[in-house]
């Protein structure tokens, strides 16, 4: 008989960051259970607000430690807390704070992006009525705690059952809350129902890559894997085909092509703020994830791998750009531009060097900050119904409702203006900074070809982007079209979000240095 | 404190309309009318500055840079913030002080709907002016490759605002195609910037110019570098093929863009030609230039030629711009320090007599609504101080013997004669091209019989007048007494040459009459 | 069908671990084909149904792989959880949605199913190639990790090295529990209306509380379109039905009136036997 | 096809045979030992098995419809054989000679294979059951149990769960309405009862340390689980009966809602299929109950004391086990003869509101004393006292918590109607909305009551009087049409 | 017997999953699909837990399984959401998105 069982030791310090968040979600939960409706969404505001901001504490306060001494595994290897997950968890739960402020604005019309009832059938007295009874579905809130758990989990996920589960934690929620936008449901629970199909066919495929590695190392310790790499032999082919197959199951999360079809639909479907969190936050997730697994695993691959990534790569960048530029829905155009960010992170990931996992999480932040405000500011422009004191209705998404903006709220628009401009990565703001650093790890892992074709790319991604503030600043509203967008004004909340995007796209591209420093003593991965 | 070399003035020339342009908005509701007033008084303030810190400027020691001032800045990509100026430099940076308080007496009433909008637009405008002229300070006084990069980026942004939300009808459609073209070549510059700094021998000062000049590069290397920089460059100095941006958006802007555009802007393609192509790649920049050579040859006389053609007065004088552009780059690449001279000094002398002319054409538009050369007839009988002005502009454009444009053409003219006589010679047609279009438009719009419409056309006003005297003494001092001009220029064309590696057979040490001494090295290399 | 005695032999067989044996193959053999044709049946089966049976089918089919593989626990909560819950919620969900809602197999994109079907079969030639490079593992078996027993042993492993991923996995339930909920559950914004109520509302509303009267069904007559007599000799006119009166297909008494007197009424309507199946229920 | 089916459990055994011979072999715990077993002796104690429930069911039928009877007061069948024993039998010859009918709108297959799904699974449960310990059987010394293995209990829940398949695809397959709502509600019914049902074997799994159901009965040589158990037992009892689609619980077949349910198409053999999976389903429901919680074969205390556990060898433990069965299978009979069935929604919020929270909270009580037992060295009685105490102060707060007020009253509102009591001469009841005038008896009492308060009133000048006093005395006065004096 | 034969029906059985996927259009359908992917991803764990003589395969099929589960709930949830609103559950009458 094998010696008794002995309780594995659980290192509450580290994973304080999860645990708090989590738990928090699960005490959500519980509100929703017993709390009288009319305190329901201030509880969980409440809590979610404290729970994400304890957690950001959480990673500063194990920061100093990890830094010293370049982190640690616990767990048996579950979880590894080391430069870049630990930055990636902080980046993840300060985004997801900014995101929560988006989502829990009401506006001035006092409705939330949320269907007052998701199970409500759209169109259906019921829903009128629920929505004239002021309901709310607060369950967004822990949802949203369990998805940004899942997401902290990822980056720091040591073997390939940690990273399964928290791929699904951080998914389930996300099909849910893309369901569940207010106005034009149809379209909401469309979004919400490929979203699912596509999502667990892809973490299908990632479960089979994990099983391959599983019969080739095993173990599925990412240790263990990478070490089996050098020992095994004769089994190269299960070795790369796992790999490949996890790999697509990361790149749907971060929507690369070709896995990325789901991508605008799902954006364009979601209700904006959750498009907003999922825009920034799973791609940041997913990214640490293939970071951990690409500098980790793969290097004994490198050629076989590497250049498959590469296309991808490419490929990404030009398809997200190209179709970009036919859009006219904003936040379908948003979505195809997050595609080809997808492209430019994974120049960063592909370089192989340590500035490229620096330079990748870099534009993570960046790119996370500018898309939750730019999602924030697309949820606050409105259609208005036509006649005499229209009623404000859904988000003006249509790209032609947006001309003039410019000249009616200019302070909107140029924070608008200037988070495209940081997409395009025009100097001076967050995206150039990401830019520079993902081309200049390119260049330095011997990949110039691939950061010229990303320099390109994203010349020709300007034009879009330069349309948009076109429309905004040189176009005059026609006559009727002006009438039929306005911006709601926030309850605050969303101001709060948009101006922490503002501050920090510019403080981003005019001082990185700290945060540069900072993120280049992060970059190094224990494997 | 005048002479303080370590007081900031450079920065103080970047802060001080920066701040003015954050003043200009954030003025309460009621003082917003004012906000011209408040735009002119920083940047005669700027200017005063400029002159200020400029008194401080060693002339002997033109060649080196002064007034520097350095702060790391992102040291993890080995960028710091650090200016200063040679000759060159300086130059350049009292041009665009010089001219940025004249473009903005001149939209004093630009926008007919200023009043119905209670000056909301020309706010911004005025506003987005100041911004621009912080970057161009900040542009010439770089002394960081990737400053000067994110610089040169960051400018286009406000000029494409300048253009795109204040410009003509065709305006979008010119904002868009100044800032793609520009950003291309740009981000292509981009590549080039990062590969450089690999290359380069890194570290937290690593993008400083002075760390990266003569680097030993592979040759294959410095090739391609060379023109990733020189396309960015080519294309914001418009020379053909990559021209076509400007006439549209001269065109569409309204005058004062286009003052700044052609006459301060597109200098940054050919300074950074001067100060960062030839220094950093020499190798590259004596196999690449025959062909340039021939490039800015064919600007010259495309440039004419269209000219010649044009029907749109903005469009025109967008044209000559082309064509003089062409010169510039001829000086430059012709390797001789004379021709070098003369590119530095006709960087500074075309953007007096092409500001000037975009100026009085802009006066023209704003009094008669069009800028088409048909619309117009006659008008030196009613306007003859509008009249003379553009005259005397005109001239300068063409090279008259006596304005500043004079001297710099004919020592570029002389210097590429030393090195390149055939590109010389064909050159010289580009000065009797721009004689055939500068004469014909003036006899187009102001001689002959008064057309009726115009017989009512009001003649420059004070302000009007304001704005183009300073531009017209500027021509006659400088053309008439060179002298403290090219004591700016001289030792830079120098040390660049020296840094090209070409030694000049004779370099030319000429006094303010530059055409005796130049006249007599003919020796080729 | 094989007999018990085989099988028992198979499983005699199997019960050597780590290697495998002849009965161990038979079984494979057997039941491999099976799944291999049931997984087929999900890809082609126009009804949802079926395809839903077939999948099942694959499921208990693993189920026994599972067994013979040393992984007993696993078999018996694959039987628990796949075909218990999660097939069983398929064909509930089948049947709200309607279980006639068979595929149709048009193709909305030209040539998009045989692209398809070129991907699939692409993927299934790399994947089976593979694995078949694994084809000369040597086994290593199970006996020494289950000598406490199967679940003991997963037991162990699960609660000391993914003890984190189990209380992750614990929160993802949550997940699905409040997504269920938010999806599904509606609260109740009007006043319940209970059986009392309703009854209230009825009587208030001073309709018929009782059934209608039946019709007059006399024997000469196909009378459901005569009107009965009520108590006090005078037809009720509710006793028709009301299609046929709407439709204007109603006799009065009047028509069939001279037979009433002389037949009298009808037979009762014969009652149902009671057999004795019935009585045990 | 009944050969076939017949062989279930046959076929289980060799299935599981080779885990539960590795297990055995290995496992140092006791525990059935299967290592004498040919396989003659695995094919007789599967015919075995198979007799005897079908004798059982037999048995089962005539058993219910006696008890039933005496219930309600009447004989019961008293003519076919002793003590009409033999009419099962004959009612069963009857069925199987009806006329075969396939219905038309039926999915052929899926509609023949249904019934026999439901019959197979029942079959399996039956081989991990042990019926009795070892005892030898020709000269070979066997347990009295077809098979064993270390998930036993999980593999009775499993053939359970498949088992449910014949119902739903049964009432599917009809092609027919009423069957397919049976279906439904069979489906809904069985995914809500067996999570409460799994949930509360957990706490057995917990104590006994095994899911081996020949461990399970080892382990209550101490004690009965229902015992300590007592809330697990309860939860598995009812949700039993839920789970054998039993009165109260019998939705899926409700005759006076959906005819009957899943098997209205159905008849002749078929419907006998069902019918007979049906009551050996209450036979595996009984025996699991007995082995988890009821001692299993092992002999009740007295007799279990008696000459150093004689009951407890050789076959008098299938005595003990047939009687508890039966037990459980008169228990099964006695809430049909008295309760009435569920309303569906009361039936589902029962399932998810009550059992299965309920189930949980058990769990996690139980494995949190067990947690302490067995990491520190509290002993079971301070443990056990410190729980009661727990218990009883939350027992006492609960008395603290104010009861919701019911919301029938905050909703009634409005005036009453004026309500003649005897409209038309007529003594009327009420009509909703209307209310019946007290007494006038009570009216006098009332009235006096009033003018008494409005006495002190005037005398102390400012009446002090509660809600429901001032209350009545409104309504007093609203119906008196009296003004206040 | 060689085990690479379950691996082969392993990954025999997921091809079908994922071709069922691509090609029908019925959103349960495609569902189950899904499903059958996991279950063969399934088959290969404890395969190759067999062949490595660990437990973890087994671990790790048992964490699908309850994923899975959870996976289904919150799958079939939005299915019969939008079931209930649009009365079909193919896959291309979902097609708003695409306008």
């Amino acid at each position: 008989m094998t010696p008794a069982f002995v309780a594995p030791e659980i290192p509450w310090a580290h994973l304080l960051p999860v645990a708090i968040v989590l738990v928090a979600g699960v005490v959500g939960v519980l509100v929703e259970a017993f709390a009288p409706q009319r305190l329901r969404r201030a509880i969980q505001l409440t809590i979610a607000l404290l729970a994400t901001a304890g957690a950001v504490v959480a990673v500063a306060a194990l920061w100093a430690g990890v830094r010293d001494t370049g982190g640690t595994v616990v767990l048996g290897g579950s979880m590894i807390i080391d430069g870049p997950a630990l930055v990636l968890q902080g980046v993840l739960a300060l985004l997801g704070l900014v995101s929560l402020l988006v989502i829990a604005d009401r506006t001035e019309s006092g409705e939330d992006a949320f269907a007052p009832s998701a199970s409500a059938v759209p169109g259906s007295d019921y829903e009128e009525l629920a929505r004239r009874k002021g309901l709310a579905q607060t369950e967004v809130f822990p949802l949203v705690l369990f998805a940004l758990g899942g997401m902290m989990i990822f980056p720091a996920a040591g073997d390939l059952l940690t990273l399964f589960v928290a791929l699904e934690v951080l998914s389930l929620p996300l099909y849910l809350l893309s369901g569940m936008a207010r106005r034009r449901r149809l379209l909401s629970q469309e979004a919400s129902m490929k979203y699912f199909l596509l999502g667990a066919f892809a973490s299908a495929f990632f479960l089979f890559g994990t099983a391959l590695l599983y019969g080739f190392a095993g173990s599925v310790r990412l240790a263990d894997i990478a070490a089996a790499t050098s020992t095994v032999v004769g089994m190269d082919a299960l070795l790369l085909a796992g790999v490949l197959l996890l790999m697509v199951g990361l790149l749907f999360k971060v929507g690369a092509v070709p896995f990325h079809s789901w991508t605008p639909d799902v954006y364009q479907g979601a209700p904006t703020p959750i498009t907003g969190f999922m825009a920034a936050c799973t791609k940041i997730a997913a990214f640490g994830a293939i970071l951990r697994i690409v500098y980790v695993v793969v290097p004994p691959l490198e050629w076989d791998v590497m250049p498959l990534l590469w296309a991808i790569a490419v490929l990404t960048m030009v398809v997200g750009t190209v179709v970009a530029i036919v859009q006219t829905d904003i936040k379908r155009m948003l979505a195809y531009s997050s595609i080809a960010h997808a492209g430019f992170v994974l120049v960063g990931v592909v370089a192989l060097t340590s500035s490229g996992i620096s330079s990748v999480l870099f534009y993570l932040l960046a790119y996370g900050l500018s898309t939750i405000g730019a999602f924030a500011i697309v949820s606050l422009v409105r259609e208005v119904n036509a006649g005499p004191g229209g009623a404000v209705v859904a988000e003006a998404t249509h790209v032609s409702q947006w001309s003039g903006l410019g000249q009616r709220h200019p302070v909107l628009a140029a924070s608008f203006a200037l988070f495209l401009l940081s997409f395009a990565g025009i100097p001076l703001t967050a995206g150039f900074t990401g830019k520079f650093a993902v081309f200049s790890a390119a260049v330095e892992g011997g990949l110039t070809w691939l950061a010229v074709v990303g320099v390109v790319v994203s010349a020709a991604a300007v034009f879009f982007y330069a349309r948009i503030i076109v429309l905004m600043f040189f176009t005059d509203p026609a006559g009727t079209a002006g009438e039929t967008t306005t911006v709601v004004r926030s309850e605050g909340f969303t101001t709060v979000a948009i101006a922490l995007g503002v501050i920090g796209t510019i403080l981003l591209g005019v001082l990185p240095s700290p945060v540069l420093d900072l993120l280049a003593d992060a970059a190094k991965l224990i494997p | 404190m005048l002479n303080d070399q370590s007081f900031p003035w450079l920065t103080t020339l970047i802060v001080v309309p920066l701040l003015g342009a954050g003043l200009v908005w954030a003025l309460p509701g009621a003082a917003r009318r004012h906000a011209r007033t408040v735009a002119v008084a920083v940047s005669l303030l700027t200017l005063v500055l400029a002159v200020v810190a400029a008194l401080g400027f060693d002339t002997a020691a033109s060649a080196t840079h002064q007034l520097e001032e350095q702060v790391s800045w992102i040291p993890a990509f080995g960028v710091s913030y650090a200016l200063g100026v040679d000759g060159v430099g300086l130059a350049l940076v009292l041009l665009s002080v010089l001219l940025v308080p004249l473009v903005l007496l001149a939209a004093w009433r630009e926008h007919p709907d200023a009043v119905a909008t209670g000056g909301e637009r020309i706010r911004h405008y005025v506003a987005l002016v100041l911004v621009l002229e912080a970057f161009m300070v900040a542009v010439f006084a770089a002394r960081d490759v990737f400053l000067f990069y994110v610089l040169f980026e960051a400018m286009l942004i406000p000029v494409y605002f300048m253009i795109g939300a204040f410009g003509g009808l065709q305006r979008r459609y010119a904002a868009v195609k100044f800032l793609l073209f520009s950003l291309a070549g740009g981000l292509i510059m981009l590549a080039g910037v990062i590969a450089l700094y690999l290359h380069g021998p890194g570290g937290p000062e690593g993008f400083l110019v002075e760390n990266l000049v003569g680097l030993d590069l592979p040759v294959t290397t410095e090739r391609l570098l060379f023109l990733a920089f020189f396309l960015a460059f080519a294309i914001k100095a418009p020379m053909w093929p990559v021209h076509t941006w400007l006439p549209d958006a001269a065109e569409q802007a309204p005058a004062g863009t286009s003052v700044l555009l052609v006459g301060v802007l597109d200098k940054v393609g050919t300074f950074g030609m001067l100060t960062l192509c030839l220094p950093l790649f020499p190798e590259a920049s004596r196999w690449a230039a025959p062909v340039i050579i021939v490039l800015a040859v064919v600007s010259i006389l495309y440039g004419a030629l269209l000219a010649i053609g044009q029907e749109d007065l903005m469009r025109l004088i967008a044209y000559t711009s082309v064509s003089h552009f062409g010169f510039i780059v001829l000086g430059i690449f012709a390797f001789s320090s004379v021709s070098i001279q003369g590119a530095s000094l006709y960087m500074v002398n075309h953007g007096l007599s092409t500001g000037a002319l975009f100026l009085l054409a802009g006066f023209l538009v704003a009094r008669r609504g069009t800028a088409r050369i048909a619309d117009y007839g006659g008008l030196q009988k009613v306007t003859p101080v509008l009249a003379g002005t553009f005259l005397v502009a005109g001239l300068s454009a063409l090279s008259l013997p006596g304005l500043s444009t004079f001297v710099s053409e004919f020592l570029v003219l002389v210097g590429t004669f030393t090195t390149n006589k055939p590109a010389a010679i064909v050159a010289t047609l580009g000065v009797v091209l721009a004689a055939l279009y500068v004469l014909l438009t003036y006899q187009k719009v102001f001689t002959g019989p008064v057309r009726d419409d115009l017989a009512t056309t009001p003649d420059l006003s004070t302000r009007e007048k304001w704005v183009v005297g300073p531009l017209i003494a500027a021509m006659l001092v400088l053309g008439f007494y060179p002298a403290p001009a090219l004591d700016l220029v001289r030792a830079p064309a120098d040390v660049t040459l020296e840094q090209v590696g070409v030694t000049d057979a004779a370099p030319a040490h000429g006094s303010a009459d530059a055409t005796t001494s130049t006249t007599d090295d003919g020796s080729d290399q | 069908m094989t007999t018990p005695l085989g099988l028992a032999a198979v499983a005699t067989g199997l019960a050597e671990t780590g290697r495998t044996s002849g009965g161990e193959a038979t079984l494979f053999w057997f039941i491999a084909p099976v799944m291999v044709i049931a997984a087929l049946g999900l890809l082609f089966a126009r009804k949802t149904v079926h395809a839903a049976m077939s999948v099942v089918l694959v499921m208990i089919s693993l189920a026994i792989l599972y067994v013979a593989q040393e992984a007993p626990f696993l078999g018996v909560v694959q039987v628990i959880v796949y075909t218990g819950a999660v097939m069983m919620l398929f064909l509930f969900v089948l049947m709200l949605v309607g279980v006639d809602s068979s595929d149709s197999l048009v193709e909305t994109i030209r040539g998009q199913r045989w692209i398809g079907a070129l991907l699939g079969l692409g993927l299934g030639a790399v994947l089976v190639g593979v694995v078949l490079t694994a084809a000369d593992l040597a086994p290593a078996g199970l006996v020494e990790a289950n000598a406490d027993s199967n679940p003991v042993g997963v037991a162990r492993v699960i609660f000391s090295d993914y003890v984190f991923a189990l209380e992750v996995v614990g929160t993802l339930l949550v997940v699905a529990a409040l997504g269920a909920l938010v999806l599904t559950h509606r609260q109740r914004l009007t006043r319940q209306v209970g059986q009392k109520e309703r009854a209230d509302a009825r009587i208030a509303a001073g309709t018929v509380l009782t059934p209608l009267p039946a019709p007059g069904v006399y024997a000469r007559s196909n009378a459901m379109d005569v009107p009965a007599l009520g108590p006090d000799g005078r037809p009720l006119e509710s006793s028709v039905p009301r299609v046929l009166r709407i439709r204007g297909q109603e006799r009065s008494v009047a028509e069939v009136h001279a037979e009433i007197g002389a037949e009298g009424v009808g037979s009762t309507p014969p009652e149902r036997s009671i057999t004795g199946e019935e009585e045990v229920r | 096809m009944a050969v076939l089916a017949g062989l279930a459990p046959a076929l289980a055994a060799p299935l599981t045979s080779p885990v539960l011979a590795q297990a055995t072999d290995a496992a140092t715990t006791p525990g059935a030992d299967f290592s004498n077993d040919n396989g003659w002796i695995v094919l007789l104690k599967a015919v075995g098995i198979i007799v005897f429930l079908l004798v059982s069911v037999l048995i089962a039928i005539w058993f219910e419809r006696k008890v039933v009877a005496r219930m309600q007061i009447r004989p019961g069948p008293n003519v076919h054989g002793p003590f009409g024993l033999l009419q099962s039998l004959a009612d069963a010859m009857k069925l199987l000679l009806k006329e075969d009918i396939n219905v038309k709108a039926a999915d052929k297959v899926v509609y023949i294979v249904a019934p026999m799904i439901s019959v197979f699974c029942s079959l399996l449960t039956f081989a991990v059951i042990p019926l009795g310990p070892e005892v030898s059987i020709f000269g070979i010394v066997t347990p009295l149990q077809l098979t064993d293995f270390p998930v036993a209990v999980l593999y009775i829940l499993a053939a359970t769960s498949v088992g449910v398949y014949g119902i739903v695809l049964g009432g599917w397959a009809s092609g027919s309405t009423y069957p397919l709502l049976g279906a439904v509600r069979s489906t809904a019914q069985v995914i809500s009862y067996e999570l409460a049902m799994g949930l509360s074997l957990v706490s057995v799994f917990v104590l006994a340390g095994s899911m081996s159901t020949s461990q399970i009965v080892e382990s209550q040589t101490q004690v009965w689980w229902f015992l300590p158990l007592l809330p697990a037992f309860v939860i598995y009892f009812i949700s039993m009966v839920g789970e054998v689609n039993r009165l109260p619980f019998d939705l899926p077949e409700a005759e006076g809602e959906l005819v009957s349910g899943f098997m209205t198409e159905y008849s002749s053999m078929k419907f006998a299929w069902f019918f007979l999976a049906e009551y050996i389903n209450m036979l595996n429901v009984s025996a699991v109950a007995t082995t988890l919680f009821f001692g299993g074969w092992r002999a009740p205390w007295p007799l279990s004391a008696i000459n150093d556990g004689m009951f407890n060898e050789g076959w008098w433990p299938v005595l003990w086990f047939l009687a508890k069965l039966w037990l459980f299978m008169f228990v099964f009979v006695w809430i049909r003869g008295t309760l009435l069935r569920f309303r569906y929604d009361q039936f589902m919020k029962f399932g998810w509101k009550v059992l299965i929270p309920a189930a949980l909270v058990w769990i996690v009580a139980v494995a949190g004393v067990q947690g302490v037992r067995q990491f520190t060295d509290v002993d079971l009685r301070t443990l056990l006292i410190g729980l009661a105490v727990v218990a009883v102060v939350g027992i006492g707060l609960s008395f603290l918590i104010p009861e919701r007020r019911g919301q029938a009253e905050a909703a009634a509102g409005g005036e009453p109607e004026p309500f003649d009591a005897f409209a038309a001469g007529y003594p009327v009841p009420p009509l909703p909305g209307q209310v019946l005038p007290p007494s006038p008896r009570r009216l006098r009492a009332q009235a006096q009551g009033a003018q008494a308060s409005g006495a002190t009133a005037t005398i102390e000048g400012s009446p002090r009087v509660t809600d429901d006093e001032q209350t009545d005395d409104q309504v007093a006065d609203g119906e008196e049409g009296m003004p206040r004096g | 017997m060689n085990l690479s034969n379950y691996l082969v029906l392993a990954a025999v059985l997921f091809t079908i999953g994922a071709t069922t996927v691509l090609l029908r259009r019925n959103a349960i359908v495609v569902f189950m699909g899904i499903e059958l992917m996991l279950n063969a991803t399934n088959l290969a764990f404890v395969t190759f837990a067999r062949i490595h003589g660990d437990l973890t395969g087994q671990v790790m099929a048992f964490f699908v399984m309850v994923v899975a589960a959870a996976e289904v709930v919150i799958g079939l949830a939005i299915i019969v959401a939008i079931f209930r609103t649009r009365r079909s559950a193919s896959v291309d009458d979902v097609n708003l998105l695409k306008s």
